[in-house]
């Protein structure tokens, strides 16, 4: 099989899908041209991450990756959701096929575009560094 | 339900086809080249199945050479034209933007070998116009090579009108007919084919065979160095099993061509009719000018990929000429050529039928894909945009 | 009493190999680069294969590119090599004059093309000296192609030396190991084996189906353009059933050759012993540096093809050297490199034998073969000058 039965679990039963219309924080990632964009919504409280909620245009795998990376900074604080990296979330999937590793760093910039909108949004000022828009290892951009 | 539904990808053996390959195995076993009666009668079984595999295609027994399949004959009908172009001088190689990979590269590759390379655009409708075929005839043209069939959506080229062109300009003529062959009618001396290039396994035949059909008189180079099996121009111990499993399915394919052409052709357009309803979505190449049994839709604001693995989930199992597929990122170079925006390029469905699907087959998938793009759409952020007028409808 | 003893021409299927083929062929029908269930099937056995493959080469699983045989393992091989040689600047191509045609017609087509080929002589015995091949490397030599065992007399090369003279000297090093694969052990990491070809009927598994083993690092070429099948590096839809079919054959073959190659080199040696009382034979190639099947034997003063013949008639089954078998009429270039002369070298007889054959066949060729030769001396004209002794025997 091309996919785990981990990749094929959150594909078929994406975990946190859908809008959230109260959103502290969105973020969206990826480009229509080359076939996936990824929607990230957190609702943040304390610095903590109490809800996320995601869409996806894309493969299946991209919508694995969503699925896993929402579960994984749910109830996180920011600082540990932005220390997600897409390494991670393959793990978490039991391993994504190579030329599929680029939905897990979509995954993983879609959570940073999300924070860096609630830092936006609450004039919280942070390290423009960490959030440097990640160029695409596939497609550059 | 279980649906095989990608038909153009690969075809099931058809029973006649495997038991004549199994009795070869057993009891042909022979080395045509070897003198001794096990090698002479697996030479006469070898020359029955060259002279069936010829008269299914309206040509000769010598002008038939067996290949390893479809991109073999292809790699050797275009690459062999342009060697003997070259050496009167033509290094012009003229072909389309629809053609499959074992062409494109195989021209691409020319490009970087000093050949100069025209791809002709095709129509909204997925098909060349001739008459840009013979604008773009030049004094040093090499070849035109053209397929007969798309294999992506399914669009039948007018291979009867530019095969005729290249005749009055003497240019020679090549078609990739892997899609056709079997399916629709094909006869190379009526219509003035020099070259052609078939593959066992999309008739209900074995993989790894396939034909390179060259008229006589056109010279051949071989692809392959070695024995002088194929009159010289192909080396190999000759795989006879497979021609042998190749030319009963051909025979039977030809056999039933009518009928199937009929019956597949219903389902088709039954299914063309169902999936229409889905809004924001499109057939792909002309409705008509089509093969039986291609069906080739966009959905906008979905991605194919994750159409496939629900559609597999169902039991409906069709192909995509999206991207993510394939390993590449990028969409099918056929949905961009008819014009198609990336975006919706990356949410196209193929479905492929043949005569062992059945009506009620159709059916089950009007009635289950529509849920899935619902839902795909739902959760897709582009949809949104769309549904919002925040992105104008594209389709 | 029929026997076969052609098994060096192509070898009869094995049950396991047919039964894994039509198996396949019913069962595993999809294509592995389609997403669906019945495509990722298809992906799982082609990768199960590969492993088998890889295990019985002592090779990694990455490092197997499937092609449709012998053949085109070659053509890839050595053009691959001389291309990338090329790149560099390296035009010069090492290989003996009793190669296959596979990789001497190549060669011959790469000289053309303006690269320089050395062809290296063979001893009396049919083996090329070490030394020779180290004397021959050049600053611009690109590639080394020695096979390991030679489809006509059977001799074993010295692969290990010449491996590890190539690792030295750092040149890439190609074997032709048709013949051997199967029949003797192989392990290409071991050996230092850069590149590998072996065709799957020469094994007792299914034709048109072959092995390019390709060292990782090792940069390889396509041949046949197209889809991204082989990692690209050789394209066509996979050849599955034909595919599995190999692998079980070659499994097979592997878990018995300690003890198949005890039983069938008993045979040979009793059959040699026994061809040797004929007065003016001789054996050609090395009596034990040889493969366990074959046997290759002169007769002076007759001609191979009615040899062939007169034993078919016998129920023997066997090929020869002849120019006549192949549709040319030059000897052998085998025969011709190991010292003999023309007359003689149309004389010869190739028993090759596999665990299949047993010793109350060898007696019976062991007594047929004399009678057969005695006639056809006695009707040859060449035969009666040398026993008036016009003219000198030569063996
Ligand atoms: C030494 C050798 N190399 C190459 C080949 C070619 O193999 P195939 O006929 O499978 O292409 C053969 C057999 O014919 C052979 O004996
Ligand atoms: C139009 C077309 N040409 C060539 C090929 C290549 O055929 P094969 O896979 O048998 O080499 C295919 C099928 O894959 C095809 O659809
Ligand atoms: S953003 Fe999708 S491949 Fe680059
Ligand atoms: S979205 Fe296409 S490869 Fe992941």
């Amino acid at each position: 099989m091309l996919y785990s039965e981990k990749v094929m679990d959150h594909f078929r039963n994406p975990r946190n899908l859908g809008k959230m219309d109260d959103a502290d924080g969105i973020g969206e990632v990826g480009n229509a041209k080359c076939g996936d964009i990824m929607k990230m919504y957190i609702k943040v409280k304390d610095g903590i991450i109490e809800d996320v909620k995601f869409n996806t245009f894309g493969c299946g795998s991209a919508i694995a990756s969503s699925s896993m990376a929402t579960e994984m900074i749910k109830g996180k604080s920011i600082d540990d959701a932005l220390e997600l990296s897409n390494k991670a979330v393959v793990e978490a999937l039991d391993g994504l096929p190579t030329h599929k590793i680029h939905c897990s760093v979509l995954a993983e910039e879609a959570v940073k575009a999300a924070v860096k909108d609630y830092y936006d949004k609450n004039g919280i000022a942070y390290d423009k560094e960490k959030f440097a828009p990640g160029s695409c290892p596939t497609c550059g951009e | 339900m279980y649906i095989y539904a990608d038909n153009a990808g690969t075809t099931k053996m058809s029973p006649v086809a495997i038991d004549a390959m199994t009795k070869c195995m057993n009891e042909v076993f022979g080395n045509p080249s070897s003198l001794h009666s096990t090698g002479q009668r697996a030479a006469e079984v070898l020359q029955k199945a060259r002279e069936d595999v010829a008269e299914a295609l309206g040509a000769d027994f010598n002008e038939i050479y067996f290949t390893s399949g479809g991109s073999e004959a292809d790699n050797q009908a275009i690459r062999s034209a342009a060697l003997f172009g070259a050496k009167k001088g033509k290094k012009h190689l003229i072909s389309t933007k629809i053609e499959h990979h074992a062409v494109l590269h195989t021209l691409k590759k020319l490009e970087r070998e000093g050949f100069e390379v025209t791809l002709l655009d095709v129509g909204a409708d997925g098909i060349v116009d001739p008459a840009d075929v013979e604008k773009a005839i030049r004094e040093d043209t090499a070849l035109i090579t053209i397929m007969y069939a798309n294999n992506e959506i399914g669009t039948l080229q007018p291979i009867d009108e530019i095969a005729k062109i290249c005749k009055e300009k003497k240019v020679t003529f090549h078609t990739d007919a892997v899609q056709a062959v079997g399916h629709v009618p094909v006869n190379v001396h009526a219509q003035n084919i020099d070259m052609l290039s078939l593959s066992g396994h999309k008739f209900h035949g074995p993989k790894g065979i396939g034909v390179l059909y060259v008229r006589k008189g056109v010279p051949l180079f071989n692809l392959i160095e070695g024995g002088a099996q194929e009159r010289g121009r192909r080396a190999g111990t000759e795989n006879i099993p497979a021609i042998v499993g190749m030319a009963a399915a051909l025979k039977e394919a030809v056999a039933n061509m009518d009928e199937n052409m009929v019956k597949i052709a219903a389902m088709r357009d039954r299914l063309i009719e169902g999936l229409s309803t889905i809004e924001h979505s499109r057939l792909n190449g002309d409705a008509k000018k089509r093969l039986p049994g291609n069906v080739n839709f966009c959905f906008e604001g979905i991605e194919g990929e994750s159409l496939l693995l629900l559609l597999d989930e169902k039991g409906i199992e069709a192909s995509s000429g999206s991207a993510c597929t394939s390993g590449s990122l990028d969409p099918s170079h056929v949905l961009l050529a008819i014009g198609l925006p990336h975006e919706v390029a990356h949410g196209s469905l193929r479905l492929t039928l043949c005569e062992e699907n059945t009506p009620e087959q159709i059916e089950y998938i009007i009635k289950e894909v529509p849920g899935i793009v619902s839902y795909l759409r739902d959760i897709s952020p582009i949809w949104e945009e769309l549904e919002k007028g925040e992105k104008k409808h594209v389709i």
